[in-house]
């Protein structure tokens, strides 16, 4: 892993993930880094849709915040909430979706409401935001976190945004239109819904992980595919574009 | 018709104990300087409503301003947690603090409905999460034309609203542009408004994507330059990150905090 | 993602035998050369969608393009009647023309339903009124919380929308200001969407009310100068009236409008 | 009624109607005529919101359709057309609405669909527009139409817009917030619903018209107020204002 930290891999397999010319709703954070880094490398044609009301905004630099003025000052379109979420987002026309956790499960539900019982939490979590109906309504999800066994757990003590439920078919029955969570990207790898159970499986991983190491950090027996893949590591231009991002990063 | 006051005054007549009240913002134009008011004021028992409750909620939460919280997403934008909030709900300090939880398109529509008056919105929202049941506040409905089952939510009425804008003109229509958020549903979904300017001008010259408030639904205009600070007016003012990094400091212990609070009063 | 192409290609691609389609537009920038064209190419048997059916429709109309109407309001705006749609509702000629009726509100609500991509909306409407019971996109809804009895309307999808605006970009996101009506909701709402444009810029500076349309909501763009007339693009062009007082002239009898159809072919 | 006409008379009226302050929801025609009428004589306060989505607008000259460019360039705020009617009509932000009407009955019923029977109408009229709602929603509703026995009929063809239907408590029942027409203003006079039966009263007649001529113009038997009001003519200032409106209009 000589030359590149773990996150930056994290970011760079994130970034890879969205395809030229998607158009994909951002939180702020490292799925706001991955995006930006994707439109500066191989996917100048990616449409950046933060929840705050900008569509089509090209920052030139990170910004901090959902809210931050370079958003609305480079966006295509700067429109009100409650239409982000009804005109674009609802109706399906965002493809993807990138959502953090505080806990994911092995059907990739995830929890960012609270640690512990609802009433009486260990960690009061920020909540929901505008995860539920991301998961729902984008075409797919990616989730990106670090991966660890508080984090990766069996059952998520909420679900604050519905991944799989329990299995196949539980978002058809609840009428859920987006095809959920396809890839959930940790600093150690990759991992993946199981088409037949929908189960996460991991797919690949980072250069310098094991297997061994994965399983040590998944709160669950986890199931390895049977042709795990490396990822390839960072480019040079992959890196550097990236650093310059997280740099220039604030104000 | 909007008058034009004082911001003591403005949030004296405007906010009053007891209500449900929203201080909006979509992390631009946070009413700041109008929530540290409330506190000077000892406004208590308020049912705070906001879809980002974040560092001014914080400090009206820790200030024992609040008995209620209807929100989205409740955490300090690019930092992390709010202590106080935190303190509240996981510790109960410096009281209880009840939750009513929602999905910013929950909340969005709840706004909307209030502002259309409306009793309710429909939304494919909640499917499957374990908000639902959590609060009366969400329930289904059935499209009676195709017999589908959607989420239903019920308005969200203010008693009162406080926002932040750009300027007002000197009949009170008010204009804010940059990210506009849910502000405009929040001021008509209450029965009084009270907005903060950076300033007030002859003439509103049109600004592109701008909002605009008409006078007739505006109740109170105070003029705090300055008044979204550690958040931002586009145009007049730029967010102060380090602020809010601070916060994160300050907040984290009662001590700390109630040194903070001392010296706002 | 849209692609610029000619207006006679783009009404064909875009707007097909048997559509429900709406050419939108609330009296400004009325997609007038648009219609022209559909006329042209012999369109048949569509459902057309307007909530304020004018001058181009009424020419669609007694050209044998269109089957059923669905519309709020049916005039010559400032002038008076719509001789064609008149003659083809009172005497079926050149064919008898089905009718779905509604209100603005219920058209605005039906047209924001589908861009929500929700099946129905609900309002407070139509109560005590003969337009119930006429069209069966009208029904009730009770409310899950309050038990109070509203209207519902069903989601208006469109296979195709055509709308003008005063520019696009050469990504083609489009941009219209002034007067900007219902568009964005019959865009959204339609499988398939032409947009004719006075002109194609590098930029679409900012403009003050402006609505931008993001180019992968947006199939077709053509540039049309003076697409909107005898409508008017706002900041390009004014609205003739004196046309639209001739068009009463011309439309009155089958056989001065038959005159003025065979010189458009 | 020498120095003016019956419909200049009727637009006087209808002017005189509007109290400053008010917010007022204009249709195109007479009551655009009466509105701007009333915000250059007794009523510069008055707000104009015309369905287009301008709101606060102030015409120098007389739009012709209610998508004028000068109504956008005026207004204080423009907005798309499904906003007009969700966030402002509906919820009663609107003090007066101004109708006018094909057919009005005895209870103010407002028909402007179709004379005769709907599948077969002798006349096909423009239908609905905003009329059901602004007769539901607005706080009151001013009627303005020129009187005949064509169009003051006992019962309409089609109730486009809900009047007081055939009599007291009927809107109450229907969950209307509004108080519906509460002044019918025409070329010989102006009516009123009395308060008990809400049928509609003759409570005042323009200089030179006799109660005759009104009965003789009134599809049912009309009622007529023990007291009834003479109309102050036009003044000086009104007759002017509204001549200099009326030749400056159109382009």
């Amino acid at each position: 892993m000589s030359g590149h930290t773990s996150d930056e891999m994290m970011t760079v397999a994130a970034a890879r993930a969205l395809r030229d010319g998607a158009v994909c709703f951002v939180g702020i954070g490292l799925p706001s880094t991955a995006a930006n880094l994707a439109r500066r490398t191989h996917a100048p044609g990616l449409v950046l849709v933060y929840e705050s009301g900008t569509i089509g905004a090209k920052p030139d630099v990170l910004p901090l915040s959902i809210g931050d003025g370079v958003l609305a000052e480079t966006a295509v379109s700067v429109i009100g909430v409650p239409e982000v979420f009804n005109y674009w987002l609802q109706p399906g026309r965002i493809d993807v979706g990138f959502l953090g956790a505080a806990q994911v499960d092995r059907f990739a539900n995830i929890n960012t409401t609270a640690v512990g019982a609802y009433g009486a939490p260990s960690v009061r979590l920020p909540g929901a935001g505008g995860a539920p109906e991301i998961a729902a309504s984008c075409g797919e999800v990616v989730v990106v976190v670090r991966q660890s066994r508080r984090v990766f757990v069996e059952r998520v003590d909420f679900v604050t945004s519905f991944g799989h439920g329990s299995g196949p078919g539980e978002r058809e029955r609840l009428g859920l239109t987006g095809a959920g969570p396809q890839v959930v990207i940790t600093d150690l790898g990759v991992l993946r819904p199981d088409p037949e159970t929908c189960e996460l499986v991991l797919t690949a991983l980072h250069p310098g992980v094991d297997v061994a190491t994965a399983r040590e950090r998944t709160g669950w027996e986890l199931r390895v595919a049977e042709d795990v893949e490396e990822s390839a590591p960072p480019s040079g231009e992959e890196l550097a574009v990236l650093r310059e991002l997280i740099a220039r990063k604030g104000g | 018709m909007a008058v034009l006051t004082s911001l003591a005054d403005g949030v004296e007549e405007v906010v009053r104990d007891g209500d449900t009240t929203a201080f909006e913002g979509f992390t631009h134009l946070i009413p700041f300087e109008a929530g540290n008011e409330a506190i000077r004021q000892g406004r208590r028992d308020l049912t705070l409503v906001r879809m980002t409750p974040d560092v001014i909620y914080d400090r009206m939460i820790g200030a024992g301003c609040a008995r209620k919280l209807v929100f989205s997403w409740g955490g300090n934008p690019g930092v992390g947690s709010l202590h106080r909030f935190r303190d509240a709900v996981e510790h109960g300090w410096p009281a209880p603090l009840e939750l009513e939880e929602h999905s910013h398109a929950g909340m969005a529509n709840r706004y909307a409905a209030a502002a259309s008056g409306l009793p309710f919105a429909v939304l494919r929202g909640y499917a499957g999460t374990d908000l639902v049941g959590r609060t009366d506040s969400i329930r289904t409905i059935t499209c009676p034309f195709t017999g589908e089952v959607l989420a239903a939510v019920s308005a969200l009425r203010l008693d009162s609203a406080v926002v932040h804008a750009q300027r007002a003109d000197r009949e009170g229509n008010v204009q804010y542009w940059g990210i506009t958020g849910v502000q405009k549903e929040a001021v008509l979904a209450a029965e009084r408004s009270l907005v903060t300017v950076e300033e007030v001008v002859d003439e509103l010259e049109p600004v592109p994507g701008a909002v605009v408030l008409p006078h007739w639904v505006v109740d109170r205009v105070a003029v705090v330059p300055g008044g979204a600070h550690p958040s931002y007016a586009h145009g007049y003012s730029t967010r102060d990150n380090a602020a809010y990094s601070e916060w994160d400091a300050i907040s984290r212990s009662r001590e700390e905090f109630s040194r903070w609070l001392g010296g706002l009063r």
